[in-house]
């Protein structure tokens, strides 16, 4: 075999005894892939590979998007995702893009909106998301609204959008709407959901709302997104397109599709109701601890020494009595601790029956009707920005952002 | 026109489509199963659209499926899931499905491919929910007793079934298909014929494939020398195949005439099409009366080539109507073929003047719409273009009889990207080593013939028989081959014929009664009335009740007694000649409730006494 | 102050001198809860009562109850809850009850419906459930049906009551019904969801089912109970009456009450399908993962030498890349990972993103779509009954007792 | 019937409740607001069932309930909540409720209970979901100015309003609801409705109670001597309080009587019912002709007592047919009453024949479903039996006019048990210290009248007005009282009186207003048309503008200037003294706009002029 070919070099291998033409692409465990002529890729064994030719790559073609400078500018802030990516057909990569270019070219109708500005803050996969990531993230869409955007589109990866969605709802006051948004299928396909919801959420970014806001599918059709508030969405699927939930209450609105009628419920909070203010401090030692039957009291002590730590406990907010006293004795060396349930809907209530009464006894305070992940985030935010414990277990018990309701609508 | 195809440079290949019967679908584990819309569960839709490649060009293709933003619909099934639906990853490729497929690559001599590697291919006229089609390249380089050589088999998930236009039923979607593509081989309207019955008799001897209308469709690529590629899609009569390599042979013969006389002509075409509505305000075509808008083009050169004869039943003007039509207009009118439909001698004559057209020239013209007029027009124009290079790359329809329509450009090869939701199957050797070849039909049919003394037409009959396999297995358990046969072919013949639907009878039920009439217990002569109530629902048991109730030895004793003295003087008659006759009466009566041997020994007994009786 | 009261002594106290008498109930931080003749509690302070009379406890009229001897056997399996109690409106107590003529009692349609025999298992808040009791409860389940009971009926606290359904699945093949049932409404209230669950249980427990199930409140309204699959089910609302929830599929019949008809849909196994046999190893020492963003990888080694772990993911069955190669020692030291989603809705795959296929690389299962908590007790079934690691791994991927879908139904 | 109730031993105590008037429910988040049923957003059902106690016993009235297995349906709104749906627990009890309690409980001079503990007293009518009321006993031993002694004051939750039925809406249901018991310690009926009043007061003062039809309702216990305590629900209007007593202590003299008559006549009553369906068959009676089924009951010796008035509009007979009507009949015919209703003396004698009846029994009939039939005769025999002892104990309900109903028996007391779910409330001397005690209402009237110069009946109206807090701020920032009780009562009085919906208006409006008439930029003239064009919608300014359009002094002076020019010869002959004729003259042409004086001045000088010139 001569030299390692590189992708794109025409190689020819023989199979069999037969001699086969095509790209070479990329090898792994001894199979290097092959793309012939025809568009097919097979894999072949990498010790029959014979380079013909080098690779000639042909410059990518350009094309630029003219924008009208008299509609409102939009701010795209990219931390992810699939929103708008490239097939390179010759090899067969798809790769995520960031550009204002790219994302105009995959979206088109968006120029005709807005005025878009992309900020590309990093690009990962969203369950490698950090608190620290999610601080960056607030800043940079506070210095986005700060230069004028009127309103603000962050593209996220969809895994722990909700998450990143209620960091930003805690950390930052916006006058604008911030739009979290993604696609659950891959803006490579004919069928990807990018583009609608892409304009649903550039549409959104322009509307009269003033808060944090996911904007994705409301239904497996194309009909319309639905509007849900940061802090009280949850991802409820692993693959449909309608996999973001409000869970809890009613959700913001709809962005109908392809009309982009934004209907907007009364319950939200309005464009210019808040001033932009940043407050982008988290405590990052807290966690979530998922109770089990038969929880070994021992599992608690590997978050020893945290700030904060979220209890998603069982029914109403309950967990075996074995743990309630190495949980007191943990609030007692401050950790500040909340419960939530695993049954993500209703209300947590300890004052029903025993176990719940002790766990408020040794310090644990009750989440309300706060999803589980929404919580931590907020504890992280209140952990980070209270001056006492005692201010802390208040903030914990107030709504801050939308996270709690004080009545649970049917 | 000539017949000597090997003059004319004919080039010919075909890929056959055949679905598979596995248990599940190629990427999920859905059934097989077609499904009457009407059972539907649930309907959604989605708008697709193309992606541009890193080039940023998009496939011509797909640019003319974009033509119109379009909403697709889809129903949904209890037996279609979030796959089909695009709305969970696919699973990981049947296994089942590739053991077929290598089966087949096995028995064409094939290279399989080390390692299979499933890709997706772009699709956007909305026949699959993700916008592409999931197919792997699963074997290489094989060839046929006949020589016709195979290039490559591929492993395909099925489209979704279009019920009109823009709604599809998902319940097709995903099953597994064998796409079986020869090398140019071919080079005679015959030959490509008899090659896709071979191949279609390879596929059937697996007994792994569906059967029935729409489960194989034949693509033929066709060319001659100075033509090009043509690719047909979706022919299902084998039958036609010829005719339609010869009429599409024809066409490109005729295509290529048009060319050498529009060079000749020094033919050209007008670009800027004219306002010609107000000449048709009083129009005796409806169609033209009512329009919004009617736009003309004049081509210069082109008098009488627009209205020639290309196949029987097309013209080139036909060709540019299809073209035309991918703007949502009905159709279009040429001076080659007016006045006609209404339209009198007198408007062409001011149609040709408002186009400063000459006796040379033809004029097109469009009705509809303003926007769907200036799209076709510029169809219309694309069309006439390219007449001036003879024969465009296209993928054409096949229209009742064997010609054809355009349908679609050619797609381009590079529209194929990897499908990374499915892992690479590397193809063992052990694995391919312990698939087992079947049997060919055509080897059957002889074995049949000679091992089983069936005749060619049965013996066939019985090998494309789905019941084949249970045939074979009461052969082997010891029931007679001329029985069985009966059993698993002629007599439902007969009955399907009869409208009594067959098809409802089990293997498994028709192999009890088999066994039954081997031990006696039913007589081979009640098989056509027991089929028929197995038919109806009944078991084996109830059947054999109904159709031939059971009549004992004593029985049988007491009606030969009474048959034989009744007619005892016909007997003392004939002697032992009157037993046929007799026997038939008897027959008769026990209504083939009795093995014949049993009351042929009976009767013989009372005859005898009769006979020695005074 | 005389010598300290005992609940249902009559005491005299004073307050702003004003003397009032009540039956003594309680104490408290100091502070007397004294029933008053109006019926009224009220706090007092400990230090003003004075013993008037001590408590005279009348006899509790015991109602017997005949069962008709011609109806079916229904064994009754009780572990705790509240499908039936007692106020003693005296001293105020609730207590729960567990005899047969107490369940009769607080049920009064049962007789006319079979025979019971009750078993009292445990009397224990269902958060308290641990996997040795599971066992005995799957031993005494068994024990009840060779007796010759037609149906059981186990009646639990609702907290956990999902997960024990779920072990009993696993350790259980039986031919007859075996029904968990519970209240969401304490049994001592008139609105209960206690009879109408219990009547539409033990309608179930004699219905031509075959497997293990949970029948609860369908809806909010007292219409129709929903038969809920034993791997299947989730309890998804803290407080309401319908908060058992079939996920990923449809459920597997209806009750229908004040009628009580029974509605099975075809996909239920049927009564006598499977044989009795009880399988009731279980390993222990497994746990629930919860990931989160930011998770530290120290967190993973509170369950060192576990020998199993579900991982609760993000979106398709993922977690940060950090923790991937900890996740891949402990996978080399015996620790067998299996993939679920916190979306709980829907399929984990691990072969889209790399973040997946680097999981699978270190040696995680893909947990199909079980719910979390019910791959949480399959694992100890698994690994509590293979004879070796690959025959473990290979009954994970297996659907053993309809825990794990092929098709994602819409 | 004597008058003196003291001789009688008139024993009578009162229960208040009235709503308060917090933003949240006493155990839940929810807006105390009631709705109208158009707009629920949904609807569900439920069973409610009697629990036993630990003495396995059913409390009577909860056994009543029981007779009938029912569903009670309830309507949901976009205000009510998982707790008034029985699906979620109880929040902490409201603090501001407590709050208002605490603060009328401080008026009263009241213990308060040093811990609150929330009851769970049952209830299964269908008016409270979970099938009991949550309650909570507050404070003690009060007394009111004028005797009265205050038992109790509990802190409950409203109810759900009855649609109709077993139909409910959740609206109402948890609204905070304060209970104040006197002691039995009344003995007129006087005493009885001045003592209500004199709460009623008290409640209004603190300015944080509900207004309007339901939002406070008295019950009354009464007993005379030899009778039993019998309670009243639900008297809404305060000045029938009196009569509702009169009538009660009537009943139970009466019902002594009958008592006294029964013994002395040796009555009894027979227990076996007599099936006299077939008497009725041609009956003129429609609904005797129609009936299933007719039972007769004989009771023996009440001839005359069942027809006996024991109340205007009520005999014994009435209160059987109450018990009756628990099943489910529409009521009774007694022979008291007999022949009427279409019976025939025949009847009746046939009637009595069929039950041996002399004329010294009573017989009673019902007629409906068996069922039914039998179940009213065991009730109407109950009631029969309790003659004997005089009262029965039992709820009643107040009928138009002031008489009464049987409802239910009386419920027994110790039907409570603590309500887990809400943590006890400690209540601290800080707390109680901190809470301000209003002026009482009485105090108002008279510092309105002493300070502001208001008469009785204006001070009345003004200190009981909700507009009284809006009304003293105004008098606080320097409005004339005068002007601000015309602005805030006497006007929107007159306003209302003439159909215009005032209540439309808002007190910063009229705030608003009154300002500008303060500062002289609208006339006081104008506050009418004004007031009415606020009920419009419109907003102050505009309101003055439409009413009373701006006239500059200028057009005042033109205006003025116009009058006295064509009046001159008027003026010259009048002189000064024609000020007053001219001024309603020109006060006419400027609609108001203009104040008086500013009108006067410009007059005055005008007509000086007038008079000065030649």
């Amino acid at each position: 075999m001569s030299k390692k070919p590189e992708t794109g070099d025409i190689i020819r291998c023989t199979l069999e005894g037969c001699s086969l033409e095509g790209a070479y692409i990329a090898s792994r465990d001894g199979m290097a892939t092959i793309k012939l002529t025809s568009g097919y890729n097979i894999g072949v064994p990498e010790d029959t590979l014979e380079t013909i030719a080098t690779s000639e790559l042909a410059e990518p073609q350009v094309v630029e998007i003219t924008q009208d400078v008299n509609l409102p500018l939009i701010s795209i802030v990219s931390t992810g995702g699939t929103i708008a990516s490239k097939i390179d057909y010759r090899t067969g990569a798809v790769t995520s893009q960031f550009k204002t270019s790219d994302i105009l070219n995959a979206i088109p109708g968006l120029v005709t909106l807005a005025r878009f500005r992309a900020v590309q803050l990093c690009n990962i996969l969203s369950e490698n998301m950090t608190p620290s990531i999610w601080q960056q993230l607030a800043r940079a869409i506070h210095d986005e609204i700060k230069a004028g955007a009127r309103g603000i589109v962050v593209t996220h990866g969809t895994d722990t959008m909700a998450y990143s969605a209620a960091a930003v709802s805690f950390m930052l006051k916006t006058p604008v709407p911030v739009v979290f948004v993604g696609s659950q299928r891959s803006a490579d396909r004919p069928s990807s959901d990018n583009v609608m919801n892409g304009m649903c959420a550039a549409k959104t970014a322009l509307s009269e709302l003033g808060e944090v806001v996911v904007v994705m599918h409301g239904s497996t059709s194309d009909d319309a997104c639905a509007i849900h508030r940061g802090t009280r969405v949850r991802k409820m699927h692993t693959s449909r397109r309608d996999a973001f939930q409000t869970i809890g209450s009613d959700f913001l609105g709809t962005v109908s599709y392809p009309s982009l009628t934004v209907k907007l419920s009364p319950s939200v909070v309005k464009r210019d109701t808040s001033e932009l203010i940043l407050k982008d401090h988290l405590e990052e030692k807290c966690g979530i601890v998922w109770y089990y039957p038969g929880m070994s009291v021992e599992i608690l002590s590997a978050w020893k020494g945290y700030k904060g730590i979220v209890l998603a406990g069982t029914g109403l907010g309950h967990a075996g009595t074995d743990i309630i006293s190495r949980i007191k004795e943990m609030n007692d060396s401050g950790t500040l601790f909340v419960m939530t349930s695993q049954c993500l809907k209703g209300r947590v209530c300890d004052r029903v029956y025993d176990t719940g009464r002790d766990l408020l006894n040794a310090g644990v305070i009750e989440g309300e009707d706060m999803l589980p992940e929404v919580t931590l985030v907020k504890l992280m935010w209140v952990l980070g920005n209270s001056k006492s414990p005692q201010e802390a277990r208040e903030l914990m018990k107030e709504n801050l952002a939308g996270e709690m309701t004080r009545r649970s609508s049917v | 026109m000539s017949d000597d195809y090997n003059a004319l440079g004919l080039i010919a290949g075909i890929e056959i489509h055949q679905q598979l019967n596995t248990k599940e679908k190629l990427f999920c584990r859905c059934p097989t199963t077609i499904r009457e819309s009407e059972e539907s569960n649930g309907e959604f839709f989605r708008y697709l659209r193309a992606t541009k490649s890193e080039m940023g060009e998009l496939d011509r293709a797909a640019e003319e499926e974009m033509m119109q933003v379009r909403q697709f619909r889809y129903l949904t099934y209890d037996t279609t899931c979030l796959v089909e639906n695009d709305e969970e990853p696919p699973a990981p490729l049947n296994e089942e499905a590739l053991d077929i497929v290598l089966t087949i690559a096995k028995v064409c001599g094939m290279i399989p491919v080390p390692e299979i590697q499933t890709m997706r291919k772009l699709v956007i006229d909305g026949s699959n929910t993700s916008g592409f089609q999931r197919t792997a390249l699963v074997a290489l380089n094989g060839e046929l007793p006949g020589g016709a050589e195979i290039e490559t088999i591929c492993l395909e998930e099925e489209a979704a079934q279009r019920i009109e236009d823009t709604f599809f039923s998902l319940d097709r979607l995903g099953i597994p298909l064998i796409e079986i593509t020869t090398s140019p081989c071919m080079h005679t309207p015959e030959a490509v014929q008899e090659t896709a019955a071979q191949i279609g008799m390879i596929l059937r001897s697996t007994g792994r494939v569906k059967r029935g209308l729409g489960t194989i469709r034949q693509d033929i690529n066709i060319s001659i020398r100075e033509g090009t590629r043509v690719e047909i899609k979706g022919v299902q009569e084998l039958d036609l195949i010829a005719e339609v390599v010869r009429r599409e042979v024809g066409r490109q013969v005729a295509l290529l005439k048009i060319r050498e006389e529009l060079i000749k002509r020094g033919a050209s075409i007008e670009k800027t099409p004219v306002d010609v509505t107000s000449l048709f305000t009083g129009c005796n075509s409806r169609v033209l009366k009512k329009a919004p808008m009617i736009l003309g083009i004049r081509l210069n050169g082109f008098a009488g080539l627009v209205g020639y004869e290309i196949q029987p039943g097309r013209r080139l003007g036909s060709e540019m109507s299809d073209y035309a039509k991918k703007c949502g207009v009905g159709g279009l009118f040429h001076t080659d073929e007016l006045p006609a439909y209404g339209v009198t001698d007198e408007e062409v004559v001011k149609l040709k003047q408002a186009l400063s057209a000459t006796d040379e020239d033809c004029v097109i013209i469009v009705a509809d719409k303003p926007q769907q007029c200036h799209c076709a027009i510029q169809q219309i124009i694309r069309r006439a273009e390219m007449a001036f290079s003879g024969v465009p790359k296209e993928t054409r329809k096949m229209l009742e009889g064997g010609s054809t329509a355009y349908m679609r450009p050619l797609p381009g090869a590079a529209r194929m990207y990897p499908e990374t939701d499915v892992f690479p199957v590397r193809v063992t050797m052990e694995r391919l080593d312990s698939l087992e070849i079947p049997e060919m039909i055509d080897d059957t049919i002889s074995r049949y013939m000679q091992d089983l003394g069936l005749t060619r037409e049965v013996a066939r009959q019985m090998a494309y028989s789905e019941r084949r396999t249970a045939f074979e297995e009461a052969i082997a358990e010891g029931i007679r081959p001329a029985l069985a046969e009966r059993a698993f072919n002629s007599t439902l013949r007969e009955l399907s014929r009869e409208g009594i639907p067959v098809n409802r009878i089990d293997d498994e039920a028709i192999k009890k009664i088999l066994f039954m009439i081997h031990t006696g217990e039913v007589a081979k002569e009640a098989l056509s009335p027991i089929l028929k109530s197995l038919s109806e629902g009944k078991n084996p048991q109830e059947a054999c009740e109904i159709a031939a109730p059971k009549v004992s030895e004593e029985e049988v004793a007491g009606i030969v007694d009474r048959i034989v003295t009744e007619r005892s003087q016909f007997i003392k008659e004939r002697g032992n000649a009157a037993t046929g006759a007799i026997m038939g009466v008897v027959m008769k009566e026990v209504r083939g409730s009795v093995d014949g041997k049993v009351v042929n020994q009976i009767l013989r007994e009372a005859i005898s006494r009769v006979l020695k009786s005074p």
